[in-house]
């Protein structure tokens, strides 16, 4: 749904900017994993395309509020980050297939790499409601940019930290702890957001361990409510073809096995529909599943 | 005049099947349509134009397929889609069933596609209207574009239009990058098109200037928004000015009422709506009642008195008068 | 790599013609030069494109001759100037005495008129380059542009290049509404163009939905501003990949060292300026100091190395792959 | 000169918006007549073209303020009102022809139409340190459409309003009253600013009484200082003959006898360089004085 919402606090919590709007209907309706698109530039922008954002938290007051985390980028994202409390910003969501989660209790790790992490508390709220127990590994290139440490030291059984430059937690890479992380919670899922090769790591790892694995992915968006088609990523179906699917619908929550990360950017030869490729008969194939 | 609580005539032509209103989605713009439906009603829709269907199942480009310029937006999306029997088997009923008018469009490599594309549709029910998608590369002429050669665009039209069903119009879909729009579209004309559409998306570029490289996987994708919205109305305009009696289907840049309007203005009866849909998911019910509104505060009873209304001679006095000399400068 | 405190080298070359650095203002731009000269010395430009000279003092177009569209405007000022006479005697002197670097541009309506401007402009002291403005109706084909139609192009160029002094290189400019534009380029490099520039304005339309007219009082105008810079860097692209040899001048929608780094990355070596100009009068200079700053961070000791670099083949990756299929969809 | 400016007030004025902007540079240049070029939109604006602006005030505060009055027409108008207290305005001015004042006292008839009559209070201004008796005659539609009727009845000698809706002063125009107000001040020269067809009637009656008039034109202008061609107009020359002028530097100010109005929106068949007129020769008749 499309809101008009009131920006309803600004801050700057280290390399992020954070903005909290009052959209009641897209926080009534929100699962951990869904995003939302806003409008940027104000009427008569130059920038037709929506910005599209995690959502980092929603909250009851004034009837819901949703909270984004962004990072400056380009010059949407520098617009963002000039909206002052009061001002009023164009949402559309919530958007795309949430994070799924386990029926039964079970032992969860949550892997959040730079502004990734935004979306990982409240679905770590939603697993320990369901007496999971959550683990994170949060990382990022710098101390400035780990997002929401405290917060995952305080709901987390173990927080681990990994910084590139070792500024904060371990130097290294996400990647370079969760096996030991896995291991120590006897972790039955992975969860993650993050980077693309970030994700493609935790997959790797997860893969190994035998244990499911949902990454959420970013890639450009133009519409982000499945018209577009700008927004595909190649993914095995159950049916055992590859098919672009979009980020945004069938996403941006993937099982990460499924993600064929190695051929993000190309249209794999074996792909349904790959130029010279083969293309399936019947209809039926051709539906999106993922 | 109007009073206040009249409405507006909002119905139209495309050649002879009429619409309820003039607005419709642009192709490969709304997909399949079954994500709108979400949002709202179909039915409410002058049309609904799916993307354009293909034969085979098409993958697409490679990403990333979308890049924003000022005021617009490249793409290349590569036609991805499930092909023609699927969309017949899974997607026109879909849209057939919510009760929508389906315009289906069609893209091929070749005349023989397209032709083979017009024999899947010609007994398929619902479809109110085919358009031909024609900035496609013709893989028999060095991958020209059809749309960039006015005999290979007439070719293509002739053949649909031999293939489908009479009483289903044809409407071919003009790309801006041709020295001479008037040309092409007589072509089509004499072709045997029902309606012309246009404009189709321009092809441009951008290059990321971190990277260094295009900011497209494809390099060159296609241009649309705002940004194109003058060469439509020029297009627009300049085919109605030589060709008044063929219907016409106009696009680019709209976001509003106002925008729709112009492009009905310079001679358009029905008005796609692409970009803005990105945008705004409810952007054709938005653009339809703000139209509405502008026609009543003008006067009109009916939208096909305001069609091409700005090529009509003005009152008197030169401030208005028109030199249609063709130089940019 | 460069140190901090080094500065890029900024020079290139217009064919065999040093420049400074690589912006200049766009034709038509700048009127004669003398109103720029207040803000700033003009010897700071790579070089100052005249607006295009006719033989005769020229009215232009009615007003109005503007019209904004989004991230663009339209324009219509129908080639105003004081005419060849005027320009030699009052206009170019002063550019001269300003240490100006003047690449002086013409327009004519057909073959002969622009041979008798090169004539007049042989042997005038101070023309560091002639741009052969081709966006002008031929009136020997029934205002047929030259730009759209290689072959008139390449007379033109011919007939300029024939009767220029060898050491004034000639520059042909050229417009994107064309179906091929390396065709164009192609033809008019055969008819002995030392360099090309583009893009000139696509030809564009508004209609001014309260008034239900055009907006211009010509009816059509010239599109430029960031709105079009799609439309340049493909041209460019599309022309450097196809000549890689011919210098090219890059214009449209230049806004920023950003904007102009990403035309000189196409293959522009020269970067021209216009509608910015009117929104600052700075714009130039402003744009060349942002341009050297960007290549210093990027490590180039030289403008030259970046100009086409993104039709480099990349590091590797798939994800780079680069294909260059025409179509816009 | 071009200048970032701060927004120091707004404030509505009946149907207007005035802003004043420090812009010391600016402010210490203008002369009466003068106007300003506003940048508007924000970063990354569609609208690429400035607006033009006539000045209506200049103060001495903060180093130099310049207000501007204006009336919402379309979108850069809409954004320039939404404008508060302490955001940046990007000037370029001042720009254009001022008004030339007489060297010697005398009686000065000041005519304005619509918001046209923000521009004459600091002309009249300067003509009364000049000694020269200044009356005003201003109009509009309606009653909330004359700008300044106080400050003119403070300043003037006489103070004549007309209102089309009859809601304000006389019913009627500007030069339904003007004959009467020149012959009762035995006025020396008539000064006007507003609409085109206001400019062209205030002409007419300052010609019939044969006295000197200084017209302020509005042409649709991309530049506003020379470069763009675009806002010309047909101007007789000293030496007859007529020709396209820029009315940003050659104008906003003419002597209303030398702007054909009729022809406005043509190029006039006797104008120089006109298509199939005259083409003069030599070079020198070519430059544009008027
Ligand atoms: C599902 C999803 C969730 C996201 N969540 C967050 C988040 O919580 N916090 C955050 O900081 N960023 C997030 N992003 C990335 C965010 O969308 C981009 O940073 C933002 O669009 C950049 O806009 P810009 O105008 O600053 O950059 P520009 O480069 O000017 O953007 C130009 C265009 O490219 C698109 N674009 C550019 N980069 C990206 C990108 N990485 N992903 C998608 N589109 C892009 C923009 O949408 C726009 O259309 C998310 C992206 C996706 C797809
Ligand atoms: C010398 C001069 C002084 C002016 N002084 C004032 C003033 O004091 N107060 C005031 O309210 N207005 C004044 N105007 C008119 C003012 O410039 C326009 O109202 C304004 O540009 C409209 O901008 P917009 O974005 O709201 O309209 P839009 O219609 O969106 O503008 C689109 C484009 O057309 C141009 N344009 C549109 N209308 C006009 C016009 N009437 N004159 C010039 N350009 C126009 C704009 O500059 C812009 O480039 C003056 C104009 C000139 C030339
Ligand atoms: C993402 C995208 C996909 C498109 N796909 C098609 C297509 O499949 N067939 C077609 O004829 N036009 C296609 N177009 C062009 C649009 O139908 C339309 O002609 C163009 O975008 C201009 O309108 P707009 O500015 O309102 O978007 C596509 C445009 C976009 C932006
Ligand atoms: C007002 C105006 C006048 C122009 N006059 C000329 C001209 O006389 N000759 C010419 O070759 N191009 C002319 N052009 C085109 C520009 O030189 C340039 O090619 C085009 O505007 C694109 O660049 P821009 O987007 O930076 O303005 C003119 C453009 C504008 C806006
Ligand atoms: S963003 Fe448009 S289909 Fe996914
Ligand atoms: S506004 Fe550009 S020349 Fe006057």
């Amino acid at each position: 749904m499309q809101v008009t919402g009131t920006v309803l606090t600004t801050r700057r919590v280290d390399a992020y900017h954070a903005l909290t709007v009052v959209a009641p209907g897209i926080a009534e309706r929100f699962r951990p994993g869904h995003f939302v698109s806003v409008a940027v530039g104000g009427p008569r922008t130059s920038m037709p395309t929506r910005r599209a954002f995690s959502v980092h938290d929603v909250k009851p007051d004034y009837g819901g509020t949703v909270e984004l985390v962004f990072s400056v980028r380009g010059a949407g994202t520098s617009w963002l980050a000039e909206r002052k409390a009061r001002d009023s910003l164009d949402l559309v969501g919530p958007l795309g297939r949430p994070f799924p989660v386990p029926r039964d209790p079970c032992a969860c790790v949550l892997v959040g790499g730079e502004y990734g992490s935004a979306s990982l508390f409240s679905l770590a709220d939603t697993l320990q409601q369901r007496g999971c127990r959550v683990d994170f590994v949060l990382g990022a290139a710098s101390a400035d940019r780990v997002f929401g440490a405290l917060r995952a030291r305080r709901m987390g059984e173990t927080t681990t930290l990994t910084t590139e430059d070792g500024s904060l937690g371990l130097r290294g890479r996400v990647t370079d702890v969760l096996p030991s992380v896995i291991a120590d919670a006897r972790a039955d899922v992975v969860y993650a957001s993050g980077p693309m090769p970030m994700l493609r790591g935790v997959t790797a790892v997860a893969v190994e361990f035998d244990i499911p694995v949902q990454v959420s992915v970013e890639e450009s968006m133009a519409c982000g409510y499945g018209v577009c088609m700008t927004c595909v990523l190649p993914v095995l179906g159950d049916d055992g073809v590859t098919r672009m699917v979009r980020s945004c619908v069938e996403g941006p929550v993937f099982r990460g096995e499924r993600v064929r990360f190695e051929d993000i950017g190309t249209i794999p030869f074996d792909a349904l529909g790959a130029p010279g490729g083969r293309a399936q008969e019947g209809g039926a194939h051709t539906r999106h599943v993922s | 005049m109007l009073t206040p609580d009249m409405s507006v005539d909002m119905r139209t032509y495309l050649a002879h099947v009429e619409l309820a209103n003039p607005i419709t989605t642009a192709a490969g713009c709304a997909a399949s349509g079954a994500e709108l439906a979400q949002f709202f009603d179909l039915a409410r829709l002058g049309a609904l134009v799916t993307r354009s269907i293909t034969m085979a199942p098409r993958a697409g480009r490679p990403t990333p397929r979308m890049a924003e310029t000022p005021s617009g937006m490249l793409n290349a999306v590569g036609l991805q889609g499930p092909g023609v029997d699927a969309f017949l088997e899974l997607e026109l009923p879909r849209l057939v069933e919510r009760g929508a008018r389906a315009v289906v469009s069609i893209a091929g490599g070749s005349v023989a596609e397209y032709t083979a594309l017009a024999r899947r549709l010609a007994d398929a029910p619902g479809v109110a209207a085919i358009e031909v998608n024609l900035s496609c590369p013709n893989v028999e002429d060095l991958g020209r574009v059809f749309a960039r050669d006015p005999a290979a665009s007439a070719e293509v039209v002739a053949a649909v239009r031999t293939t489908m069903r009479y009483d289903v119009p044809v409407v071919a879909k003009l790309a801006p990058d041709v020295a001479d729009i008037v040309a092409v579209a007589r072509a089509c004309v004499d072709g045997g098109a029902d309606a012309l559409a246009m404009i189709n998306t321009p092809l441009g570029m951008s290059i990321d200037v971190d990277t260094m490289r295009p900011s497209l996987a494809a390099g060159t994708g296609g241009l649309s928004g705002p940004a194109i919205r003058p060469l439509a109305v020029r297009c627009l305009w300049q085919v109605h000015a030589a060709l008044p009696g063929v219907p016409l289907v106009g696009m680019g840049g709209v976001l509003t009422g106002r925008d729709a309007l112009e492009l009905i203005l310079a001679g358009a009866c029905v008005v796609a709506v692409g970009t803005a849909l990105f945008h705004d998911p409810y952007a054709c019910l938005r653009i339809l009642r703000e139209l509405e509104d502008l026609l009543k505060e003008r006067g009109f009873e009916r939208l096909a008195d305001a069609v091409g209304l700005a090529h009509r001679p003005p009152g008197a006095g030169p401030r208005h008068r028109i030199d249609l000399e063709e130089s940019s400068l």
